[in-house]
């Protein structure tokens, strides 16, 4: 009664895989997989054939390709884990290949290493604080990991004070790490948020929007008035503007981007230019 | 043919303390030596000695590790400070529940504590031989150390799965995708994981 | 040492024996372990019955009491079903009580029940909307080594087949029950649900009867109930890797063959347990 | 799960907002959040939204027997639930101080109002009434927990209708929906809470504080009270020093909201009656907001079933048919028996203790007999206990079976054998047995 | 002050809901599924939330995670996942628990835990109205709110219920009454990349030709409701 | 069980002195510590005592209800017992940490309670198999001095005494209903008879002998000690072996001999003592915190 | 009832039929005081734990289980030996819904004192021995032949011990001739006005544990059932001996 075979062979419904190029920006869902460049010529669209040189192939993609969030290698192709837009970013030289990722409107961060976050000091043990992230473990941040930072000098940090800082440890195995110096000793920008100014959470879609280079968005807001802003990858926004009522229109505009196309978000602050 | 095994139960008056001397599982009182396990009568007698009398158990008769005695643990943990792992055997006996170690920073290596990082050192799931240093506190788990050559990372499995292969002493390969990972590797590479 | 081999690496311990079709005790993919029975083991239950799976082991004792009818069914008795897992069939376990196991246990034997009309809930009422029986089945596992859910419908199957009532009169004017302990009948037991159970290795590898350990390592467990007309009482899959069709159809096809197995071994002891 | 801490800045911000009479979603100090009811399509379920704050009411009624001192009224009964769902921090089955604080004020406001005519609920004196249970679960927590969860109660007990009854001497008969319209309980008015939170010991106060000014504040008023400004309960906590005049403004104030939040019930549950006359869709689905990007819907989808049959045929066609060989049973005693050879298993096989049960059975016999003799030898007899052992030695070499290195085979044959003419032996002493059993 | 109040929409078919009367009769092959509903990213305080509609029957889903873990469930090398079920009336009980079991497996099947080792993945269920194929419903919900939490999966899932009534007639996505009229009634799990069968629990007596037959119908089935998924995600995402 | 620790040193000294029939607080070996006992203590039940014996401190309240009598005894009432192990007592109740002391205190007390001699069960009932007296015995842990059990059952026997159970009368109308009238008249009461009631009597052994009255520090250095419960007239109705350690054959059976002479005299000199407390009445002046 | 809705509910409330039974079951016969019942003990049953024995005196059955150490929790008080007692709920005549609550824990106490002075806790440090007993048939001295049963469970477990112990359970018939009954049936429990457990450590002699309470008898009574017990646990020995050498061949202790 037992035979063993593979999954993968008696599923037939699984393997009507799309070419990764032609959903670019499309909505996936998890369980899809995605055909990379250089396996389409080799196999049209949607069958999974015999081929002499998939090794080959796969070893060919392995270096190319970088798999973002949303998406795993699974064989030679992609297998969609989260719903949202496909995105691709050219690697610097090559044609194809590149980074590939599922854009999605998660709330929940897991830390990344090199992203830049806003934590809340929930404690100080030792020599380390630890800082809330937003993830599933508190990161750890070194009193040394402070400009200027000594053994004698500490930085005046108390529990709850916002911390601007980036990971240098962060692996599912490891509680992360952060730090608020760059390589080179430097603060630049990072370190603790000033005392005043309202903290308020939006979706890591958002922020990701926000974050990327040349968001109308921002410079809208920019115009609105003179302010203060901090936006960390965990889905936190800091932001100070000159009165209290200020910051408060700015973070609500912020956290209605969420769900308003261009064009009410237009209305919106042209309203918001005439008052 | 060896001679028919005496067993005996505990609380078994065995002999008095001038014809043997205690072994494990035994007990004296009022000069007596009583048998405090269930098991089979062993005497051995070097060079005309005293014999050593003990009670021998085939089954594991050692039920917790103890200090000094080497374990084989599996990592469960890790932060920048210190390992946490699972206790599987104490020697060579497996234990029915496991228990919980730690292995601090300054505990992994012998030479340049300062200079450890603990996850160049172990990743959860590798195997690790280790040696008990103290029972800890009521708090804290049982301490270990993997600061010998012969102790340290036995076992580990690449990001791909497969079971990594020792290339130097702090460093490890996977066979299938060849990328190097660094573990403290432990010298002896035992013959017994590949059955 | 191979033990050493087995608790670091336990399924690549097992991959090697299933690659050979057979287990680590012996076993081929599809064979049960010894299966033993042994029926009124309890001389104070109203009936009892001891089941051995292997090293599994169940008692099931049934206690019967009296009880009001319930509201929305004055002409029904109860069947009180719990199973136990106490810590000394399995340092898994703690005492206090019943952990999630052992719920989902509890609740399987009910839905059997339930499903394969074992026994008519009619048949125990005494006087409609005044009297009837409960059954209080409790299932006490005392060597938990795998595949419970077999051991436990067997056990219960095997009491009630045991259980003997006393004789109940109604008496008219002080409106009380009159129990005759000396006379006693044998409830009517109308089919006999047998349950199979699978593990499924690796996605793909259907074994039988696992052991505590086998269900510990399988990606999936499957467990058929089937009467004798081979009419299916329960198809319990709680979640794990997928099947096709087809090897449900074998599965089925195992769970006919077991049934005729159990039923033989319960006809032969209830047989011997006849007064010659 | 941890809530996310409250940075030191939120706080101060917060503050210094309310300071200049500013709230973080736009409100004024005394407005409250957007209400929403919606109901489900059974009677006496309803779900307010209060702001983000959701809560889910649900009434449910039995018969039962009724308290003792109490023996014409019905039985009312409250509970609200803190799922996790509504915040990380609320631990499943968990009593936290919040929630018996939450639950027992809920049952000031509502059932020691007097709201509800307990009398009515009576079915026959002193043996059946109706116990209502009021199930409150929150959704989503956003604040002000137990006005929303008041609004809740009253508009779910509102909405409720229970089976009819009737009452011919001994005999109650229920009615089903189809049989007679069910009813609905009478209710005397209509208790509602609403909350004041306080900052800076009482110098500034807001009307229904969301999560975040909860967090800040330092004391919390609660006034529950009726369209007819009647207070039903009045609790204050955090312990704040509030003045008299205070209090009174409070309760002016809430006497508003409560008129206000009434008529929004009156409108919701007349709508919802309205629908259900027309016989129109309602429930749950109905209030679903189809604008949202986030919802979708689906009509009616038929599917085509027409070639499961011959699929089914097809795949048990495949599959080859049960194996007739079936192992046949071996009997040990009576009662006992099993199906395979005893295979690795450490109980030691069954029937062998089984038959030291046996054993004790006439060993029992034997000691009855010498003891008439005399008790002394009867030390020897506990010591002949060891007879089993003598037999149970056979089994001993099953447990080498196990043992690869030697040829199971043969050993299996020899202690099957050896069993085989134990079995008969064993039956003997069982007739024995039935024998002494019978006379 | 403002006060929103949703009035239910009046609509022209007149099929009564509650009672299924009008559906038996309409569906006499009983081959259809009545009208689904889903709301995505409802609550404010889980990391995904949904509710789920399927005719009168609603579930309402919350989700938390990948967060902390308790070190006493805490998993080496994968996610803890915990399913919460939560009935409307009363407190949970053995069937909530044994049903908790069934959805967290089928979960475990699918969701990708090996990618977030000593972290939880907490569902929260909690029933709004059971007017049959509740189980299914609860599937359903827990798959649309984990995907909304973003949770990495290998593939989506859904529950389709059927009921064979007392002529073996087969009824898909069955109402209350039709359940309880029903000779037997399945409930499956069905992962959407080769259709397997995650998970099954049943009631009642049945033929194995009759629960191939279901399953073959579940089956069909299924491919309408992941085609549901699909556009309400798409409808999700046509914004940003 | 509260506890301190001792250095060894300490325990020497303490074994030592006991063989010398010579205590640390210089007591001799069958020497109790001064008992403070007093009785009516808490207004608002029908009885209560609160007993000091050295740092031992019990307050004991019984609270009369009426409930329906146990299925198996329809014609008697019976008596629950509850044993609060208050934080303040020691630290080490703190949250959950009393509750198995608790427990096992209350069963050693259903133990010494269940026979037809303690009490007179009969005299609780009021209509069989439908009312009887239920009496709560509500134990409070003040302090603990070590002897916890012999202190706990003094003071259990003081409050019974001074336990006042309204008198009821039982009308039953010409349809048979039975209808309970309290007497209004609050001392038109019964009062129960406690004079088969009987005491604990632990016996602590210390070395090769045994102390009664054992001190927190005496209860450290002893691994096993018996409890025995006496009445009045030296009959035993319940010994226990307590503690982790053994006891040889003959020194039980010596123990329990102390325990009988001990108990006697311990039972005489309450008796005595109630009875001053009882005939002072209310006048008498009101010691301890709850006066 | 805590832990309830863990539990398949039956009806609110439901009695045993005996209760209502026409003819009352006779009293127990007469016998010699000093008789024991036929015993059949065996260790090392279970396949899950570290240490198992299964003990039958006459109508009483118990399962004793002990596990393998436990890392003593931080918190838990409970290092060294801890002992949980359970009664199945169908062994005595009207089914007792678990949890036994009070009576039960008495038990386990009463288990775990008698147990402790055999066990040399010393060579546990910071770990928890966990032994349960599970009553599956009362046929009364329950306690004692559980006593028995979890002292043979601890030697198959291969703990160091001192001594095994072995417990006896009497009871005394009341008037008119108040004698002390060794080993009584349920029966003649049900009769007894007084009860009385011993544990005694048979080679050291040593009383493990007492437990013993009923109507008041005096002190000499009581001696005098004590010297019975003991005696009568002096007598178990052999059987649980023959039982370990048994097991200790099993598990084939084999001569290094």
């Amino acid at each position: 009664m037992a035979e063993t075979l593979p999954v993968a062979s008696e599923s037939p419904a699984g393997c009507k895989a799309r070419a990764a190029r032609n959903v670019l920006g499309q909505v996936v869902l998890p369980g899809e997989e995605l055909l990379l460049p250089e396996q389409e010529e080799t196999d049209g669209v949607g069958v999974a054939g015999e081929r002499p040189l998939r090794l080959n192939a796969g070893m060919r993609s392995r270096l190319r390709v970088v798999c973002g969030p949303g998406l795993r290698r699974c064989g030679d192709r992609l297998l969609v884990t989260k719903c949202g837009r496909l995105r691709h970013k050219e690697s610097g030289s090559g044609s194809s290949g590149g980074i590939y990722w599922v854009d999605s409107q998660q709330k929940r961060y897991v830390p990344v290493k090199g992203d830049h976050v806003i934590g809340i000091v929930t404690a100080k043990s030792g020599d380390i604080f630890k800082v809330d992230v937003g993830g599933s473990e508190p990161a750890s941040l070194s009193y040394l990991a402070f400009e200027g930072a000594t053994k004698r000098n500490r930085p005046n940090v108390q529990v709850g004070d916002l911390i601007y800082g980036q990971f240098v440890v962060a692996n599912k195995d490891m509680e992360p790490e952060m730090v608020c110096i760059d390589s080179c000793g430097r603060a630049n920008g990072m370190g603790v948020i000033g005392q005043d100014g309202l903290l308020f959470k939006v979706t890591l879609g958002l922020i990701r929007k926000l974050l990327a280079p040349d968001c109308e968005i921002i410079q809208e807001v920019g115009k609105l008035y003179p302010l203060e802003i901090v936006f960390g990858m965990n889905g936190r926004i800091w932001v100070k503007a000159k009165t209290i009522q200020q910051t408060l229109i700015l973070a609500n505009i912020l956290e209605a981007c969420e769900h308003m196309t261009t064009e009410q978000r237009k209305q919106i602050f042209a309203r918001l230019a005439e008052s | 043919m060896v001679p028919p095994v005496r067993y005996c139960i505990p609380g078994e008056r065995l002999c008095n303390l001038e014809e043997g001397s205690p072994g494990s599982g035994t007990y004296t009182r009022h000069g007596y030596i009583f048998s405090s396990l269930a098991g089979c009568l062993t005497k051995r007698s070097e060079n005309g000695a005293l014999p050593v009398v003990s009670v021998m158990r085939e089954t594991e008769s050692q039920l917790l590790p103890d200090v000094g005695a080497i374990v084989t643990c599996k990592v469960s943990s890790i932060n920048s400070r210190f390992a946490k792992v699972h206790i599987l055997y104490v020697g060579s006996t497996p234990l029915k529940n496991s228990f919980r170690g730690t292995i601090r920073k300054e505990d992994v290596r012998a030479t340049e504590k300062d200079k450890v990082e603990i996850y160049k050192s172990f990743r959860p799931g590798d195997i690790v031989l280790a040696k008990v240093i103290s029972l800890g506190d009521a708090q804290s788990n049982y301490l270990l150390t993997t600061a010998e050559n012969e102790l340290g990372v036995v076992v580990a499995h690449s990001e791909s799965g497969v079971q990594m292969v020792p290339i130097s002493w702090c460093e490890m390969q996977c066979p299938k995708t060849h990328t190097k990972e660094f573990r403290k590797v432990a010298r002896v590479q035992p013959e017994f994981l590949q059955t | 040492m191979a033990a050493g081999f087995k608790t670091v690496e336990p399924l690549e311990y097992y991959r090697r024996f299933l690659k050979e079709n057979c287990r680590p005790d012996g076993r081929e993919l599809g064979e049960f372990r010894t299966t033993t029975v042994n029926i009124g083991s309890i001389s104070t239950a109203d009936g009892s019955a001891l089941v051995k799976l292997g090293n599994t082991t169940v008692i099931c004792g049934i206690k019967a009491e009296f009880a009001v009818p319930p509201a929305d069914a004055p002409d029904k008795g109860y069947v009180v079903p719990n199973v136990d897992l106490p810590p000394l069939c399995s340092s898994r376990f703690r005492s206090g009580p019943p952990g999630e196991e052992a719920q989902v246990a509890s609740q399987f034997i009910a839905d059997v029940i339930e499903n394969s009309q074992i026994i008519q809930k009619e048949d125990l009422c005494i006087s409609s909307g005044k009297l009837a029986w409960v059954l209080y089945c409790d299932l006490i596992c005392l060597d938990y080594d795998g595949n419970i859910l077999d051991a436990c419908t067997f056990a219960l199957l095997a009491a009630l087949k045991n259980v003997q009532l006393p004789e109940v009169r109604i008496n008219e004017e002080t409106a009380l029950a009159e129990v005759n302990l000396k006379k006693k009948s044998y409830l009517n037991i109308r089919t006999h649900p047998v349950a199979t159970s699978f593990a499924v290795f690796d996605d793909t590898l259907l074994i039988v009867d696992p052991t505590g350990e086998e269900e510990h390592l399988a990606t999936g467990t499957l467990t058929v109930v089937m009467n004798e007309e081979g009419r299916l009482c329960c198809l319990h899959k709680p979640g794990g890797s997928g099947l096709t069709g087809p090897k449900l159809q074998d599965c089925m096809g195992r769970a006919v063959t077991r049934h005729k197995e159990v039923k033989k071994l319960m006809d032969e002891v209830i047989r011997s347990m006849k007064p010659k | 799960m941890k809530e996310t801490p409250l940075s030191n800045c939120e706080r101060r911000f917060l503050l210094r907002a309310i300071e200049e009479k500013k709230r973080l979603d736009g409100r004024q100090t005394y407005d409250y959040r957007n209400i929403k009811i919606s109901f489900g399509t059974d009677y006496g379920c309803c779900i307010v939204e209060l702001g983000k704050t959701r809560v889910l009411g649900q009434v449910s009624c039995e018969l039962v027997a009724p308290k003792l001192n109490r023996a014409t009224e019905g039985i009312l009964f409250f509970n609200l639930e803190l799922s996790q769902m509504a915040a990380p921090a609320f631990e499943p089955g968990r009593q936290s101080d919040l929630l018996v604080k939450l639950n027992r004020l809920l049952e000031r406001c509502l059932r020691n109002s007097k709201c509800i005519d307990t009398e009515s609920l009576c079915v026959v004196a002193g043996e059946k009434v109706w116990q209502i249970r009021v199930d409150l679960h929150l959704l989503n927590h956003d604040g002000n927990i137990i006005d929303a969860a008041s609004i809740a109660a009253i508009v779910a007990l509102c909405h409720f209708r229970r089976p009819d009854v009737c009452v011919q001497g001994e005999e109650v008969t229920l009615y089903t929906p189809e049989e007679r319209d069910p009813v609905a309980l009478s209710i005397h008015h209509m208790p509602i809470c609403v909350s004041f939170a306080f900052f800076q010991q009482g110098t500034y106060l807001l009307v229904d504080p969301n999560e975040r000014e909860e967090r800040v504040m330092d004391g919390l008023l609660v006034i529950a009270m009726n369209k007819h400004r009647e207070i039903c309960t009045i609790q204050s906590s955090g312990g704040i020093m509030l003045l008299k005049d205070q209090v009174l403004r409070c309760s002016k104030i809430a006497g508003v909201k409560v008129a206000e939040i009434t008529e929004l019930i009156q409108k919701a549950l007349e709508n919802d009656q309205k629908v259900r006359k027309e016989g129109g869709k309602f429930g749950f689905a109905e209030s679903i907001a189809n604008q949202r990007i986030t919802t979708f819907k689906m009509e009616k989808a038929p599917i085509d079933t027409s070639d499961v049959e011959e699929k089914a045929e097809e795949i048990i066609a495949e599959a080859e048919p049960p194996s007739e060989v079936v192992s046949k049973p071996i009997l040990w005693t009576s009662g006992t028996a099993q199906i395979g050879e005893g295979v690795e298993n450490s109980w030691g096989d069954l029937e062998d203790s089984e038959k030291d049960e046996d054993e004790g059975g006439s060993d029992e016999a034997v000691i009855l007999d010498n003891m008439k003799m005399d008790t002394g030898a009867e030390v020897s007899d506990i010591g002949s206990q060891d007879a089993p052992i003598v037999l149970s030695d056979s089994e001993e070499e099953e447990m080498i079976i196990l043992e690869p290195d030697k040829n199971p085979k043969k050993i299996r044959t020899q202690t099957t054998s050896a069993k085989q003419e134990k079995a008969p032996s064993k039956k003997a002493i069982k007739k024995r047995k039935k024998k002494r059993a019978t006379n | 002050m403002e006060m929103v109040m949703e009035s239910a929409k009046l609509s022209d078919d007149k099929v009564c809901t509650e009672t299924g009367i009008v559906e038996s009769s309409s569906r006499g092959s009983g081959c259809s599924l009545r009208h689904f509903a889903c709301e995505q990213n409802l609550l404010s305080r889980p990391d995904g939330s949904a509710t789920f509609l399927q005719g009168d029957t609603s579930v309402l889903a919350g989700v938390y995670g990948p967060a902390e873990v308790k070190v006493s469930k805490e998993i080496f090398n994968k996610a803890t996942l915990e399913v919460i079920l939560r009935p409307k009336i009363g407190l949970p009980g053995v069937a909530e628990k044994s049903r908790e079991r069934l959805i967290r497996n089928t979960c475990e099947a699918v969701v990708l835990g090996a990618l977030h080792p000593r972290t939880s993945i907490t569902v929260v269920l909690q029933v709004i109205s059971d007017a049959g194929s509740l189980l299914a419903c609860c599937l359903n919900v827990a798959c649309m709110a984990l995907v909304d939490a973003g949770i990495p999966m290998r593939a989506l899932f859904c529950g389709v219920t059927c009921a064979l009534d007392s002529d073996g007639t087969l009824v898909l996505d069955p109402t209350a009454k039709q359940e309880k009229e029903a000779r037997a009634v399945l409930t499956f799990a069905l992962d959407s990349v080769d259709r397997k069968l995650l998970m099954s629990t049943t009631k009642g007596l049945y033929s194995d030709a009759e629960l191939q037959q279901c399953l073959a119908a579940a089956q069909t089935a299924s491919q309408h409701v992941f085609r549901f998924y699909r556009e309400s995600l798409q409808r999700r995402y046509s914004k940003s | 069980m509260a506890s301190v620790s001792l250095s060894e040193a300490e325990k020497v000294y303490i074994v030592h002195g006991v063989q010398e029939d010579l205590r640390v607080d210089g007591r001799s070996c069958e020497d109790y510590r001064s008992v403070e006992v007093e009785t009516d203590v808490v207004s608002n039940t029908s009885g209560s005592a609160r007993v000091k014996l050295g740092h031992t401190d019990i307050l004991v309240g019984v609270k009369a209800e009426m409930g329906t009598p146990k299925l198996e005894k329809p014609e008697e009432g019976y008596l629950e017992f509850f044993v609060d192990c208050s934080a303040n007592a020691t630290p080490e109740f703190e949250g959950r940490g009393g509750d198995d002391l608790g427990t096992e205190i209350a069963n050693t007390l259903y133990r010494i309670f269940n026979n037809r001699s303690s009490v007179d069960l009969k005299s609780l009932c009021i209509s069989p198999r439908e009312h009887c007296w239920v009496l709560y015995v509500d134990v409070l842990l003040l302090e603990c001095g070590g002897n916890l059990f012999d202190a706990i059952s003094v003071t259990v026997k003081a409050a019974l005494f001074n336990t006042r159970i309204p008198k009821v009368r039982v009308l039953e109308d010409e349809e048979g209903a039975k209808d309970i009238e309290l007497s209004d008249d609050p001392y038109d009461c019964m009062q129960l008879s406690v004079e088969n009631v009987p005491c604990i009597v632990t016996l602590c052994k210390i070395g090769c002998r045994h102390v009664v009255d054992a001190t927190l520090q005496e209860e450290a250095c002893s691994l096993a000690s018996l409890l025995v419960s006496v009445t009045s007239e030296g009959v035993v109705t319940c010994v226990r072996k307590v503690g982790k350690g053994s006891l040889d054959p003959e020194s039980i059976f010596e123990m329990m001999e102390t325990g009988k002479r001990v108990g006697k005299v311990l039972h005489a000199s309450l008796r005595d003592v109630l009875r001053k407390e009882e005939s002072l009445g209310p006048t008498r002046p009101k010691v301890g915190f709850l006066g | 009832m805590p832990g309830d809705h863990r539990r398949i509910r039956g009806p609110e409330e439901s009695q045993p039929p005996q209760l209502y039974a026409t003819d009352e079951d006779e009293a127990p016969a007469p016998r010699d005081p000093t008789r024991l019942r036929p015993v059949y003990a065996r260790a090392g049953l279970l396949s899950q734990v570290k240490g198992s024995a299964y003990l039958e005196a006459g109508g009483t059955k118990v399962q004793c289980a002990v596990s393998a150490p436990r890392q003593a929790e931080g918190s838990e008080r409970g290092i060294g030996l801890r002992e949980r007692f359970r009664r199945a709920p169908f062994p005595a005549r009207r089914r007792r819904a678990p949890p036994g609550g009070g009576e039960e824990h008495e038990l386990a106490l009463t288990l775990q004192e008698a147990l402790e002075p055999a066990v040399r806790l010393g060579r546990y440090p910071r770990a928890q021995l966990e032994v349960s007993a599970l009553l599956l048939e009362d046929g009364g001295s329950a306690l004692a032949a559980a006593l028995t049963a979890a002292a043979l469970a601890l030697a198959d477990a291969g703990v160091a011990m001192y001594d095994l112990v072995a417990g006896c359970g009497l009871s005394l018939v009341p008037e008119p001739s108040p004698t002390w009954l060794l080993d009584p049936t349920r029966l003649e429990e049900e009769r007894a006005a007084a009860g009385l457990t011993v544990a005694l450590m048979p080679v050291l002699s040593q009383v493990a544990g007492l437990l013993g309470s009923g109507e008041g008898s005096q002190t000499e009574s009581w001696a005098e059932a004590v010297r019975l017990g003991l005696e009568g646990c002096q007598r178990l020995y052999p059987v649980l001996q023959q039982c370990l050498v048994r097991a200790a061949r099993r598990w084939g202790a084999a001569p290094p």
